[in-house]
Order: structure tokens, then C-alpha cells, then sequence
């Protein structure tokens, strides 16, 4: 890459935006830049990453520029399942999953009796993620939102059905014995949920 | 001390705001920090009065937290009140908690101060911005074990009440031969009916040759298609010139 | 760029992802590849991305790579609304995080004691951003939970590791032992009674 000031400012921008930018909003990262000016050092980039065998490109698109890893690269990518990595659960949404998993359909509030600790933050995000999702309203007071997991949760698991799940009570890290401390901690300890329906669904 | 004090000390300004603090020993650090008091020997009773003060001037004296504070301090100050014993080894300074604490909190601000700067020069680099869609997550692994199959078989039979045995005989579709015979018999007369085409109790994969074929004469404008009534008969006109009218 | 096919498929790899990746992941793209090759191809990135004087280097973060734009061009890209800096964090998650970055595993007790401030809110708030989660639990009364700080607070204060921070003697409040300090505070009295639980932190 030339020692071309513009065409660092375009490449960072490429590279940090987070849409394809239009010729308009490339000009806006210097003042007094004429059109002409952006597209010649446009073209510099696209030849400089040809030229140098980069393993992404500039492309133009309808809705303006845009840097994107060459096609070729794409089944290395996803067989390395680099461009779409699942990030790492936290222990907290792992915990959450596992409650809902073995008492779907479930709601906040036993989630949080089991945990211990507020659950909206967790059961958002792994609503976000497709792994939960709403299976209806329970009978209780305000009818709560009642959870269950998804198919994408299964597929994630590697499993075809919840079923195929080890019981509860193969469990070495249980969740009941979790349950069972409860009325240890501080605080919540009156709550402990008088069912402890033995699931083995 | 009234609240108009708590807003110079040295007749220097001192104006605090609520989220200015994020506890009550922030807001004890800062008393102690504005008047360049020596944290190691509080002058326990003006802090204690200057922190309440202060916590009345913010509104904030329903937070549990502070009014904790309060209480502890004035608890110290009480403490330092009461005649100390002659033995100096019995006494200990009730102030010795408090700036453990101090000390402790001072510490973690200037951890916390340097984690911002480091977020903060960190945050002036941009990761990529544009990530494409994630591919449609992998088909999950199938397991199987021939116990599970058997299983599952059995089942399934189980839940059968009557086998149903179908016979299928492969009876492929003909649509070449009946656009032949179509034309064959357009050929000689210019309209025919849907029935002279398939005959008597025709099989159901030549009424689906022929009306296959039928459209496509149809399309190729070789015959037109009238109906009279929705689900009535319909008949077969060839479309020559003649036939047209 | 060399023709390098290693060199060009971490690009891709690095270039495709938002957070960073580590050497086994990048290990991943191409089968029977050392971990010395690619830490070799890598470098040899970062050089060539530092002489051709590209607008992004590769950096070391959270014992990953990532592709990250120079700082030197920040103001323009803020100021052209293309990039965002994320939200700056509130003195009580520093704080919090502070405490936890040097404790780890540390429950919300010894949070609070030091902070002098209920904790829950903003370690559920914490949690909710990735920035810690639950390492454990502790074996005290009502077993709490214990936290620790995760990869993406390391990828969010620009940390390779934890050990990169100062050690706590090299600040410049260093606590002393409290014995050398005020050689009198053992015992916190009877005169305060069922205010101070001793904490054995």
C-alpha cells in the first residue's frame, strides 16, 4: 500500500463499517475530497489487493463499497467454522439451559429460585441466540412467560430429542441437589418451589 | 453543621453530584481527598458531620449504603469519645477498620483507573464491522445404534393397529403418446369431448397423460380448452383458422 | 502478501471474525499445520501489514489474533459516524471489575465489603455483557457464587492475559500489611457488636 493517506483512511473505514459506505459517506473522512479523488484511491486498494494476493477484496455493490473475503477462502472458513464461531456460553446461560431443558416449559421465577441470581439478562440473550424460545403463558399471578428450548438448541447439543438427555438422577452434577441447597442461601431461602416433579422426559 | 457549609471548605468550591460517587466510601475518599487530611488520622467527628451533610445535600440519605456509612461513623466517634483505657496494648484505634477500608478502596479505584485508561485506548481500534450471516448451523450428529433402531421399530409397529400393504404398480405417464392420439383425432373432426379421449373407466395416469398433452396443445395453440360450467365437461376444439369461429 | 497459502487463508480467517481467534482455531483452517507455522504466517502478516502500512495490525488479545484498526485513525472514523466507540463503562463497573481482575474466584460478599456498595446489580449487569462470569461456588454459608473475569474483558482492555496488569505492590496505593500499618487493629472490639463480620479475604 502507498504511503497514500486517503487510502488508509478508506481502508480503515472498509474495514471498521459495518454497512457497504456510499461514495458520499467515504468523502466524509476528509474534508475537501473530490469524488474523483476517492474513486482513483479506491481503484488503488482494489489493485493493491489483487496484486498482493489478500485474501479479501473490494467490491461494489448496490448499496455502495465493501471489503469481503474472497469467495475461495469460504469453505476453509466455514469448515474451520471461523466466520461463524459460536462464542462460548457463560456458565450462566449454560445453567439457565439446563434448568429449562429438564423442566420446560419453565418460568423466570423458578429459574431464578434454582440459580439464585436474576435470570431476564441470560433468558434474553439466549432468546437472541435461538435457543430458547416462548412456549406460552403460565397460570400464575401476571402469567409468566413460560420457556422451552429450541431446535437449534438440540442441533448445538448434538442430540434429536430432549429426551436423549441423561436423566436427572444419572446426573452427577445435578440440578436437584442445587435445588436442595436452596434454602441455605440468604435471603430467598422461603421460595423453594414445593414441586419437585421427578421429569424424565 | 448547616448544608451550606458542605459547599466550601477552605472557602474553596465544592460541589458534588449524585452519580458523581459510586458509594460511601468514594464520597468519604473525596471529603478526605478535598481537605488533604491524613487518611492514616481522620478527624472522625468533622467527617462524620461533613458525610452527612453531604449525603443530605445529594438526596441520596435513603440509600442503605450510605446511611450505613453514617452509622459506622458516628459509631467510630462515639468510640473515640469514651476514656481510653490507661493500658495503651488494650486500645485499639476504632478508626483501624475504617482505613484498612479506605486504603483498600483507594486501591481499587487505581486499579479501576487504569482499567478505563486501557478500555478507553483500546476502544480507538476498531475490530472488522461487517460480519457476514452465519451459514445455517450444521445438521446435528446422528448417533445410531442398532438397539435404538430396533427399538423404535418395535414401537412403531406397535402403534400400528392394521398393516396397510399397498400394491404399486409403476404405470409411467404418456404424454408423448397422447398429444399423438390428440392430434390423430383432431385431425379428422374438430371437436371432441374429454371423454372420447380417454375412453371408459380410463386409468388415472392416462387422464393425467392427456391433460398434460391437452395444455400443451393448448399452449402451442393447436386446441382451445372450453369449458361451459366450472366442473362440467369440457370439450377439445382444434384451432385451425377455420375452426376458430 | 506472499503467495503463501497459510498466510492467506489466517487472513481470511482473521479478517472474518470480530473478536479474536486463537492458535488452535486458526490451526483449524488447514489440516497437519504446526503451531510454529502459523505463528510464523502470522508474523509474517504483522509485517507485511506494518510495511505496506495498512490501516488495520494484527494484535495479540485475550490469547488470541485480531485484526484491529491503527489508533491513529480513530478521530476520523468517529467523526464520520462510521465506526463506534463502545460505551464507556460506569465507575462501579471498574470498580467491580477491578475487584474481581485480582481476586478471581471472588464472591459478591468480598465485592461488597470492599465497594461498600450492594454489588448484585452490577454484577448481573457484568454477566449480561460477558465481561465476568461464574466461576464456582464458593464453600462458605449458602455456597455463593464465585466470579471471574472472562476473554472478552481481556479483549476489552486490550490484555493478552491477566498477569499483564500491574501487580498490586507496583500501584501506587499499595496496602500494606495491616499489622505493619497500625500495629493495634487485631480484633475489631466488643464495643461494635454484629457490625463487622470478619472477612478472611
Amino acid at each position: 500500500m502507498s504511503a497514500n493517506h486517503l487510502a488508509q483512511l478508506l481502508e480503515a473505514a472498509l474495514f471498521s463499517a459495518s454497512h457497504p459506505l456510499t461514495l458520499n459517506e467515504l468523502r466524509g473522512l476528509e474534508p475537501d475530497v473530490s469524488p474523483a479523488d476517492v474513486r482513483k484511491a479506491l481503484e488503488a486498494l482494489r489493485e493493491h489487493y489483487e496484486t498482493d494476493e489478500h485474501a479479501f477484496e473490494l467490491v461494489e455493490l448496490a448499496q455502495g463499497y465493501q471489503l469481503l473475503t474472497r469467495r475461495e477462502h469460504a469453505e476453509a472458513l466455514t469448515e474451520a467454522r471461523i466466520a461463524h464461531r459460536p462464542r462460548k456460553l457463560s456458565a450462566a446461560s449454560l445453567e439457565t439451559l439446563a434448568i429449562i431443558a429438564y423442566r420446560e416449559p419453565v418460568g423466570r421465577a423458578e429459574i431464578e429460585e434454582i440459580r439464585g441470581v436474576a435470570a431476564d439478562g441470560v433468558l434474553k440473550h439466549l432468546q437472541d441466540r435461538d435457543l430458547i424460545d416462548v412456549a406460552g403463558r403460565g397460570e400464575g399471578l401476571g402469567r409468566p412467560l413460560l420457556y422451552r428450548t429450541t431446535d437449534t438448541f438440540l442441533a448445538m447439543m448434538g442430540l434429536n430429542e430432549l429426551s436423549e438427555l441423561p436423566r436427572l438422577d444419572q446426573l452427577a452434577v445435578a440440578l436437584r441437589p442445587l435445588a436442595e441447597e436452596l434454602p441455605e442461601t440468604e435471603g430467598e431461602g422461603e421460595a423453594v418451589p414445593a414441586e419437585e416433579q421427578p421429569e424424565d422426559s | 453543621m448547616t448544608s451550606s457549609d458542605i459547599l466550601s471548605f477552605d472557602d474553596r468550591p465544592f460541589v458534588v453530584q449524585l452519580d458523581a460517587f459510586s458509594g460511601p466510601l468514594d464520597l468519604l475518599l473525596h471529603l478526605i481527598r478535598e481537605q488533604e487530611i491524613d487518611i492514616a488520622d481522620i478527624p472522625i467527628a468533622t467527617i462524620a458531620e461533613q458525610f452527612l451533610a453531604a449525603i443530605e445535600k445529594l438526596g441520596i440519605n435513603q440509600a442503605a449504603d450510605y446511611l450505613e456509612m453514617a452509622a459506622r461513623l458516628l459509631r467510630i466517634k462515639i468510640r473515640l469519645l469514651l476514656p481510653q483505657p490507661l493500658d495503651d496494648d488494650e486500645w485499639e484505634d476504632p478508626r483501624a477498620e475504617l482505613v484498612r477500608r479506605l486504603l483498600e478502596y483507594e486501591q481499587t479505584r487505581e486499579v479501576a483507573d487504569l482499567l478505563s485508561s486501557r478500555a478507553t485506548a483500546r476502544a480507538e481500534r476498531f475490530p472488522r464491522g461487517w460480519i457476514p450471516d452465519p451459514p445455517q448451523p450444521l445438521p446435528p450428529e446422528i448417533i445410531i445404534d442398532l438397539e435404538g433402531v430396533v427399538g423404535a421399530v418395535e414401537r412403531v409397529i406397535d402403534a400400528m393397529q392394521q398393516p396397510i400393504i399397498h400394491r404399486v404398480v409403476p404405470r409411467p405417464l404418456d404424454i408423448e403418446g397422447a398429444t399423438k392420439r390428440i392430434r390423430e383425432l383432431l385431425a379428422g373432426r374438430s371437436r371432441l369431448d374429454f371423454q372420447e379421449i380417454v375412453g371408459e373407466r380410463p386409468h388415472v395416469s392416462l387422464v393425467i397423460s392427456v391433460l398434460i398433452a391437452l395444455l400443451e396443445l393448448a399452449r402451442l395453440g393447436e386446441a382451445l380448452l372450453v369449458q361451459a360450467k366450472p366442473f362440467e365437461e369440457f370439450t377439445i376444439v382444434g384451432e385451425s383458422p377455420s375452426a376458430a369461429a
